[in-house]
């Protein structure tokens, strides 16, 4: 199915699914304006929720049956494989965050339905991402993302650590819009236009120039921000810190992942003709490997950790950007389900461990839960080892696909960089399995208030079902994410 | 004509801002500062639009519209960790840290 | 002539600038602001920007900034805190910081587009006598950016629903 | 196969390998069960002895110009290098094999007097037994590493023998440090074997000494290198200067086993290693001179060390050394038959003066054991006058000295005068040779007297055991005294098997061993001593003997020795003598102290913990942790820290972009 | 043929099955499942001895997809070199299932279970033959012996866990990326990406000089696992926190990786690299090293299973030396100290657990005097401690004594140096011996000790057979290996093995006595 844009009735289909999802969050609004009491109202509105994505996701996937492409120039928007694979994660992480906030919310008396609006909203932002092919709309699809969680995080305004933890995370993200945004000028000033592929046929004729390369840096900045690069990457372990654990899981995965989709297909559909990109992107990735990596070595606290960890994938991801084509789009889609999967899977292990926030749980709190919980410790191994990209889980198959990508890219330097950071980091995800099994535990009742309800205990199991199997046998997984790696190309700058 | 001047300028007005965020601790005012920063890029961005055409001035008024919401969630956020703190000075800001 | 005149807005919007972000008084920096804006909104002007300028005043200026100073008085901030503006250390971190910026900027004001991708002078003015001040700013609006428009008007909504969240009395 | 009965050579070391099996067996199964063990123990060396016996006659039935090579299983076959698990028998080997399970039976009988009381019996008898199988292996392995299993092999028996009585620890200390010298000469017998692999091509000993003479440059770097390393090996195995000190410490195992393994076999394995490669030997004069003038160094040194020893054993072992010496001067020398003479001569006499103190021994521990005393039962302070208690020992242990002494015409007399002559002919070709003539005459002179001082003291003179334990003094009992007399008989005539053409004897073992020596003796220059000239080797030789013997029974004066407990220090050169010229302390010093400090403080504590584990692996670590928690300096929760470090980026990105 | 066909994947696939069955069996009776497990794992693994045939080369091969889009497959395979890995690994497990019948107190089934995971990964790394399946086998086996070191260890038991993971992790995932380079580079050329052991190795000479880099992260990966010094410093704390049955693996086997990798992969894949003449001097160096610093400090430990960890240092590096001397003899005696150090040290590590059960002090100095009290015990640590001092008659001869002598061949002088290694380990471990069964028995709560028990001569009983047939007649393993050991030698350096007259040429006469020379 091949789509004319400027046609209304194929403009709406091509944004079927955001539209789908606009309807079910303002469904849900209204259910929540009528009803935000009691629990139930909660527990109906994740029900809702959990509709929306999945309508939304069936909405998708029909544009993707359908193999539906763009007529021409892609005009704000995409319809490729890239999108449709890239909105499922955005999607599975949403519904695995909701799956895990039933009982967190419940737990911890957060009665805001408002909670699952804002989530849509959130989804909906980095879907609008994911598919944009314009700066205004990828930059309106960051705000819109960005706001929902600047709430979400601060969404237990009870605890003053929520707060401040929004407060931290809305003024350097607003100081960080400002970045892009003068970035997105620049590069406005520089080609005329804020469409990719215009930008990237602009740039193939007249060649970069200070301004665009200025713009091209903060655009980079922009992003890096997001993704929490190193040196932006400060505000991540103080704002997960600080948020409420599902809240965590979904900026650490969506947010994440919304936000290096968007660089993948700017940066390959505008800037693939500019080679200063790379030698950036590259030092970012070197130095959030070795930050995210080392910062988290010494890190006590649990959530802190895993905050660090997540820089620190991003800074594997950014391997896979700086690999670029093809292959390290496929190696980035590859590595966002792992990661998305890993580490849900242990935020959602945390957040049954954890008491208002879970800031105080340590590494060592986990002292014995293997013999006392044996399933959600070996749950929590699992999403562990795949965090450290072990054989025989999806992190491994993500990190040989990145390493593939970049060694294909003759990146070796870089693969060397990240094998290594990775032994960095088995200094801090082997403590967590140490700390289960190989610790007593300090105290008899040390693990008995670890609660888990059965919708929490089902998004755990999924996630570690799917590292498992896309671990051992990822052939489907590759085959979705190298057809929709290659749906993004460069803009051929000669035919124009 | 007027574009080198008003790149100059927006460039001034940006680092401005950054220089603001830099110095202040109030949230409120680097809140502001940041305002300042927008429309730094506004400026770029209007005075782009008379060479360019119509596509900066439209952005402008996307920024605005981005501005508007995160002046409206912000101000909420400082109210809240106002509550707190009975303090919107970021010195006081150290729940969070390693 | 308006030359001159773009120069002189720019002097005050950067003066403004300066003085908002080193007044130690939070009231004082945000009519400073007001200051710059109410500066940029002329530049706007001086730009072909009529309509632009008008929503710079009516938005910004008006609603934002007032959005602003009544938080600032909610909170009673509005004198000067002890600790608003960081120390001499703060101020040569900043000082240097913003200069290395500045120097690094610097390139903007030398490097204009290339001629090939710019239209013809005065091809905006023309446009918007052609259309009228509004409509050449709406027409595109409602075509050629439809989608970011209704995702702005998404952006406002969550924003509420977040500011609402965020305020009400209870949880 | 010959289809005689040399085909039965198997069951000599099959059938000590079976005592070991049953006696092993037993040691767990039934430890007192000593009638048994004896029977069994005893009974395998005599049947072997037998076998020995039947398989000589057979052999010498044959007259076979080469070694007929039994080959039973293929044990390391890879490519070129085909070791088979096989046996050789030629006239060498049978010499060692007659002189090994003969001599062995004796000792084995004798120890079964000896050792009635101890309660690890059955595996004394399992040990023994064992040995006489590896040794059995080494004289009869056709192969280097076939000998190689028996040289090692007995070198183990011998440390779990000298550490018998293990719950001493200087007698575990001492079996360890026997095990460690031996090694040492063992790493030159690897290397050696190396070495000959590389340049023949094979290890098997017919096939090496063929090729030998085309692969091998005679005087060659290679035969050079190749025979002092084999020769290194034959100073640990046979207590050679520098690897000597073991011997000495190696008294501490039951004197049987002095006797049979510290005496008349094991230690004798290096010469007849040497006399086995008389091929490679004779190609290379260099080692050749160093294998003799080693020999004859040792001789004299050891001798030296044996004149102011206390201990009997100790004074014994100093002699085996400085007879060992006399040996490899005589296989140095190009002289094998007459090292091999001696070897025998030696295993004869020195088993004797073995078995012989051990019954002064057994008699002592009686007597202190009744008495309950703790006085040493071996310081020859404490006996004298043994002459009246112990009449058989006393006048079969003269018939050895006075055959190690070379007074004749008993058998010591005709082999160290064979090699002595050997020594003087070879000097008129090179005389760096009349050096080492010179050096064995010295020793020849000093065993005399340390032989009759031994003697003198011990069984002569007035009785300083005390009254009340002397009247415990008494002969040891007949299944000890037995093997004395036979062995005596040995001594006394021993010299038969090789009487020399100039006493008109047929030089029987001489002309026996031709066919192994042949080959070496045709690559030695040839040497000739006129008759004049061995009458008066012969006449000084005696002369020297008869110096020493009466010399001693001159000077020494056992009527003025106090007991061990009384005795004062010496002083001046005796101290040196006493104190072994100090060797073991500058070994102790210069090599076993450096190496454990070098090992403990350089190596384990410095390079392993700090250098490595702490400095780089664990520096690493605490490294890369220190950084991470570094990053709290930054991560202090303050924006503006943030916020001043996310411009930092900014500026260096756009640094890298622009250029 | 069926057997041929599935014996290996039968060899991976039943001990994951059989460590679920442990999971699900009540905790008491873990351990007899687990030792009927791989008694059976050990009977699958028989035949092999039988089933195969030297001259055929890589044989009970199965190639199967796997994942498609990189042309991973999972191919698995046996020759000479992995048969006798494999068969020993089969062979330790029931032992060591055994050995840790009285050891293992706590979390019966986990340990079991691990155990036998354990298995398939070491199994699995000595015959898969498509590199992505081996660096996945490679990678496997850590997680169980992490966690067998780090639930069931000693006290210091958490640094020593996390030791080796990240000391082998460190050096695992260099690897990797040299096996992603080669894959790509090895694609490029032919056009056919895949990660076949056979495929990779068609195109190792238009590598250029990256071949160095590569081969560095090779050889980083195994010289770590064997250890080479000085890369060595995890072994020690890693054995000596390990419970028995970890020891005895992981000296027994998961050392024998490294020394594996290095005969089929660092050297066939770089053999310029590998025989430069810089590089070869500097690595057969290393294992001169090994061996005498190895020696000597396990000379001065005074700590029963530190001593036998160095002294695995010192027996690897003769390993090390006798493959890269690239002989008949040597390669084929390195293959045989790899099999005797398994056995021997094995047995070693098992005699410490035992006594280490009885008197709670694996220091020497607690013992001494023991013989007399516990004589089967002294008997057995004498003799296990013969063969690894190498006593001609035990297994550990055949083996030294063929990797010296072939290794002479190629570096005399440094050969010459390593034999002292010889004089260095009957210092070490007869000292040792000395300390704890001889001398005299002073403390007395060691005048009561138990003599070994049924359950433990069981264990050892077979160890104690292997030493001496592996000693006396080795023929039947030189024989297996032969072949396999020549066209490695050829690939790496071609033409080396000329003038070796193969096996069944050689004049080798089997029965005993039945044969005579000639007269």
């Amino acid at each position: 199915m091949t789509l004319d844009l400027s046609v209304y009735s194929e403009l709406l289909l091509a944004l079927l699914p955001e539209l789908v999802l606009t309807g079910w969050s303002l469904v849900l609004l209204t259910f929540v304006a009528w009803r935000h009491k009691t629990e139930r109202d909660l527990r109906i509105a994740g029900w809702l929720t959990l509709a929306g994505l999945a309508s939304t996701a069936v909405a998708v996937y029909w544009l993707w049956w359908n193999q539906t492409g763009i007529e021409g120039l892609a005009i704000m928007v995409a319809a490729d494989d890239f999108r449709w694979v890239a909105d499922w994660v955005f999607l599975g992480a949403a519904a695995l965050t909701v799956l895990i906030s039933f009982f967190y919310l419940a737990r911890e008396r957060l009665l805001v339905p408002e909670y699952y609006v804002l989530l849509l909203f959130a989804t909906l932002g980095a879907m609008i991402m994911a598919a944009g092919t314009d700066l205004m709309v990828v930059f309106l699809g960051l705000e819109l993302l960005s706001v929902a969680v600047y709430v979400l995080a601060g969404l237990d305004r009870r605890r003053a650590r929520s707060a401040e933890a929004a407060l931290k995370y809305f003024l350097l993200g607003a100081f960080a819009s400002g970045f892009l945004l003068y970035g997105i000028a620049l590069v406005y000033g520089a080609t005329a236009t804020t469409n990719f592929t215009l930008i990237g046929t602009q740039v193939g004729i007249s060649g970069p120039s200070p301004m665009l390369l200025i713009g091209l840096a903060l655009l980079i900045v922009g992003f890096g921000f997001k993704v929490a690069a190193v040196p932006f990457h400060m505000w991540a372990p103080d704002v997960y810190d600080g948020a409420p654990t599902p809240v965590t899981a979904f900026m650490a995965t969506t947010v994440k992942a919304a936000a290096f989709a968007a660089l993948f297909r700017l940066l390959i559909t505008a800037f693939s003709s500019v080679a200063a990109w790379h030698d950036i992107v590259w030092w970012l990735a070197v130095v959030t490997m070795v930050g995210g990596n080392l910062f988290a070595l010494g890190q006590r606290s649990f959530k802190r950790m895993l905050a660090y960890s997540s820089v620190a994938h991003a800074g594997y991801l950014l391997v896979a950007v700086t690999a670029g084509g093809s292959e390290g789009t496929g190696a980035f889609l590859v590595y966002a389900v792992a990661y998305t999967l890993m580490s849900l899977g242990a935020f959602a292990v945390l957040s049954a461990k954890g008491r208002s926030g879970e800031s105080d749980v340590l590494i060592d709190d986990f002292a014995g839960l293997g013999s006392k919980r044996p399933w959600l410790a070996f749950a929590m191994s699992v999403c562990m080892l795949s965090l450290l990209g072990f054989p025989g889980t999806a992190g491994f198959i993500g990190k040989w696909y990145i390493l593939i990508a970049a060694t294909n890219a003759d990146q070796n330097v870089l693969a060397t960089i990240l094998v290594l950071t990775s032994v960095v980091s088995a200094g801090y995800y082997l403590p967590v399995i140490m700390a289960m099994y190989m610790k007593p535990e300090p105290i008899e009742a040390a693990h008995v208030d670890v609660v888990f309800d059965r919708w929490a205990r089902l998004a755990v199991t999924t996630v570690v079902v799917a590292l498992l199997l896309f671990g051992v046998w990822p052939n489907r997984l590759f085959q979705l994410a190298r057809t929709a790696g290659a749906s993004i190309q460069p803009t051929n700058t000669t035919t124009t | 004509m007027l574009l080198s001047p008003a790149l100059a300028i927006s460039a001034v007005l940006f680092t401005l801002g950054v220089a603001g965020v830099l110095l202040r601790r109030n949230a409120i005012v680097i809140f502001m500062c940041i305002e300042l920063m927008l429309n730094a890029v506004n400026l770029t961005f209007v005075a782009l639009a008379q060479r360019l055409g119509m596509g900066g001035q439209i952005f402008v008024f996307f920024v605005m519209a981005v501005a508007a919401a995160e002046a409206g969630v912000g101000l909420a956020i400082i109210l809240a960790v106002f509550r707190h703190k009975q303090s919107v000075s970021l010195q006081n800001m150290n729940l969070l840290r390693d | 002539m308006i030359l001159t005149f773009f120069w002189i807005f720019g002097v005050i919007a950067m003066l403004g600038g300066l003085l908002c972000i080193t007044r130690r008084n939070p009231v004082a920096s945000a009519l400073w602001l007001v200051v710059t804006l109410f500066a940029l909104a002329a530049m706007f002007v001086l730009l072909d920007a009529q309509f632009i300028a008008a929503l710079q005043v009516l938005v910004y200026a008006g609603a934002i900034m007032v959005l602003f100073l009544f938080v600032i008085m909610l909170l009673n901030l509005g004198r000067p805190g002890p600790s608003d503006l960081k120390g001499p250390a703060g101020l040569a971190i900043a000082a240097v910081l913003g200069g290395l910026l500045l120097f690094q900027l610097r390139v903007l004001g030398q490097a204009p587009p290339p001629d090939a991708i710019q239209l013809p002078a005065g091809t905006v003015a023309e446009m918007q006598v052609r259309q009228g001040m509004v409509g050449a700013v709406a027409n595109p609006l409602f075509e050629a950016y439809l989608i970011p428009f209704e995702i702005a008007s998404l952006l406002l909504l969550a924003a509420i629903v977040g500011a609402v969240v965020l305020a009400k009395r209870k949880l | 196969m010959t289809d005689t009965a040399v085909d039965l050579i198997w069951l000599a070391p099959a059938l000590a390998l079976l005592g070991f099996v049953l006696n092993g067996t037993l040691a767990f199964a039934r430890p007192n069960a000593k009638t048994i063990v004896s029977g069994i123990g005893a009974g395998v060396l005599l049947a072997s002895f037998v076998v020995a016996i039947v398989v000589f006659r057979a052999f010498a039935g044959l007259h076979p110009e080469e070694a007929i090579v039994f080959r039973y299983w293929s044990w390391i076959p890879v490519g070129t290098l085909q070791v088979d698990f096989a046996l050789q028998v030629d006239q060498l080997s049978l010499i060692m094999l007659l002189v090994v399970t003969g001599v062995g039976s004796l000792i084995h009988l004798f120890s079964i007097g000896y050792m009635k009381k101890d309660p690890g019996y059955a595996r004394y008898f399992a040990y023994l037994n064992l040995f006489v199988f590896f040794m059995l292996v080494l004289v009869l392995g056709a192969s280097f590493p076939v000998m190689f299993v028996g040289w090692e092999g007995v070198g183990l028996c011998s440390y779990l023998l000298i550490g018998f009585w293990f719950t001493e620890k200087t007698n575990a200390d001492a079996g360890r440090k026997a095990f460690i010298m031996n090694r040492i000469g063992d790493f030159g017998f690897m290397v050696a074997m190396f070495m000959i692999f590389r340049d023949t091509g094979s290890l098997d000993f017919e096939t090496v000494f063929v090729h030998a003479p085309t692969a091998l440059v005679p005087a060659g770097g290679a035969v050079t290198a190749i025979t002092l390393f084999l020769f290194l090996g034959c100073t640990g195995k046979s207590a050679q200067i520098p690897l000597y000190t073991w011997l000495p410490d190696a008294m501490a195992g039951p004197t049987p086993v002095s006797a049979l393994i510290h005496a008349a076999t094991m230690v004798t394995a290096g010469v007849y290693l040497v006399a086995r490669c008389n091929v490679l030997f004779a190609m290379a004069p260099v080692s050749s001179a160093m294998v003799a003038g080693v020999g004859a160094l040792t001789a004299l040194f050891a001798a030296s060390i044996a004149l102011k020893q206390w201990d009997i054993k100790r004074v014994l072992a100093y002699s085996t050394i400085s007879q060992l010496g006399y040996m490899f001067l005589g296989v140095g020398t190009g002289a094998m038959a007459a090292g091999i003479f001696h070897l025998t001569t030696h295993a004869f006499f020195k088993a004797l003066l073995f078995l012989g103190s051990g019954s002064v021994i057994y008699a002592m521990h009686h007597v202190y054991h009744a008495t309950h005393s703790h006085e040493d039962a071996q310081d020859m302070r404490n006996m004298g006058g043994l002459a009246r208690y112990m009449p058989w020992t006393t006048a079969l242990m003269w018939v050895a000295t006075l055959a190690i002494a070379g007074v004749p015409p008993l058998s010591g007399f005709f082999s160290k005068d064979e090699i002595l002559a050997a020594a003087f002919a070879r000097g008129t070709a090179n005389p760096v040779w009349f050096l080492f003539w010179l050096f064995g005459l010295a020793a020849a002179l000093l065993t005399a007297f340390y032989m009759t001082r031994l003697m003198l003291y011990t069984f002569h003179g007035p009785n300083r055991t005390g009254e009340k334990e002397r009247e415990h003094l008494h002969e040891a009992p007949w299944i000890m005294t037995g093997p004395l007399v036979v062995l005596g008989a040995l001594s006394l005539a021993g010299g038969v098997i090789n009487l020399p053409e100039l006493v008109s004897g047929n030089a029987w073992l001489h002309h026996w061993l031709e066919p192994v020596t042949r080959a070496g003796a045709a690559l030695l220059p040839e040497t000739h001593l006129s008759h004049t000239a061995e009458w008066v080797l012969v006449a000084v030789a005696v002369v020297i003997a008869a110096l020493g013997i009466v010399g001693a029974w001159r000077l020494l004066k056992p009527e003025a020795l106090a007991t061990a407990r009384q005795a004062p220090e010496e002083r001046g050169f005796a101290r040196i003598l006493r104190n072994k010229w100090y060797v073991d302390e500058i070994y102790d010093a210069l090599i076993v102290r450096p190496l454990v400090w070098l090992s403990t403080e350089v190596l384990w504590k410095r390079v392993d913990q700090r250098a490595i584990d702490s400095a780089a692996v664990n520096g690493a670590a605490r490294g890369a942790r220190a950084l991470g928690w570094a990053n709290r300096w930054l991560q202090t929760g303050q924006v503006g820290v943030y916020v001043a470090i996310f411009v930092v980026g900014v500026l260096l990105i756009i640094w890298r972009a622009v250029g | 043929m069926t057997y041929q066909r599935l014996v290996i994947t039968a060899l991976l696939v039943w001990p994951i099955l059989a460590s679920l069955i442990v999971m699900l069996v009540p905790s008491r009776i873990a351990r007899q499942v687990a030792l009927t497990a791989s008694l059976i794992e050990f009977a699958i693994s028989v035949p092999l001895w039988w089933a195969f045939v030297p001259s055929n080369g890589m044989q009970f091969m199965v190639s199967r997809n796997w994942i498609t889009a990189w042309g991973v497959r999972y191919m698995v395979g046996l020759d000479g070199i992995s048969l006798f890995l494999v068969l020993l690994t089969t062979f330790l497990m029931p032992l060591s299932v055994l050995g840790s019948w009285s050891y293992i107190t706590k979390h019966e089934k986990a340990f079991y279970a691990l155990l036998l995971v354990l298995t398939t990964g070491m199994i699995g790394v000595f015959v898969a033959l498509d590199l992505f399946l081996f660096y996945v086998m490679w990678e496997v086996m850590l997680i169980p012996m992490y966690f067998i070191i780090g639930v069931w260890g000693g006290e210091n038991r958490l640094y020593a866990a996390i030791k080796f993971f990240i000391y082998t992790f460190f050096g695992s995932l260099l690897m990797l990326v040299a096996i992603i380079v080669l894959y790509l580079h090895t694609g490029r050329v032919t056009g056919v990406y895949s990660f076949s052991y056979t495929h990779l190795l068609t195109q190792i000479s238009t590598l250029g000089p990256a071949a160095w880099w590569l081969f560095a992260a090779f050889f980083l990966a195994f010289a770590i696992k064997v250890p080479l010094f000085p890369f060595h410093t995890w072994l020690p704390d890693a054995h000596v926190e390990a419970p028995t049955a970890g020891s005895v693996i992981l000296a027994g086997i998961l050392l024998k990786m490294g020394t594996y990798g290095f005969l089929r992969f660092a050297l066939p894949f770089f053999p310029d690299v590998a025989l430069n003449q810089v590089m070869q001097f500097a690595i057969v160096g290393l294992a001169l090293i090994g061996i005498i610093y190895g020696g000597l400090v396990a000379m001065v430990q005074p700590d029963f299973k530190k001593l036998i960890a160095y002294s695995s240092v010192a027996h690897l590096g003769f390993v090390v030396l006798g493959i890269w001397a690239l002989t008949l003899q040597s390669v084929q005696g390195a293959l045989l100290v790899m099999i005797n150090h398994g056995i021997s040290t094995g047995a070693l590590f098992f005699l410490a657990g035992m006594i280490y059960e009885r008197r709670h002090s694996r220091l020497i100095a607690a013992y001494g005097g023991i013989a007399r009290v516990v004589p089967f015990f002294a008997a057995i640590l004498t003799l296990v401690s013969l063969s690894s001092i190498a006593l001609p008659g035990t297994n550990g001869f055949v083996g030294e004594f063929l990797v010296l002598l072939g290794s002479f061949q190629t570096y005399p002088v440094i050969t010459a140096l390593a034999t002292t290694g010889v004089i260095v380990a009957a210092a070490y471990l007869l000292t040792a011996l000395q300390r704890v069964i001889y001398n005299p028995l002073t403390d007395p709560e060691n005048e009561k000790l138990p003599d070994l028990s049924a359950r433990e001569l069981a264990v050892l009983i077979p160890l104690l057979v292997c030493i001496i047939w592996l000693g006396v007649y080795p023929k039947p393993f030189l024989r297996r290996m032969e072949p396999a050991a020549r066209q490695l030698i050829e690939q790496v350096r071609p033409g080396a093995t000329q003038g070796q007259p193969p096996f069944t040429t050689a004049e080798a006469p089997e029965a005993a006595g039945t044969r005579g020379g000639r007269q």
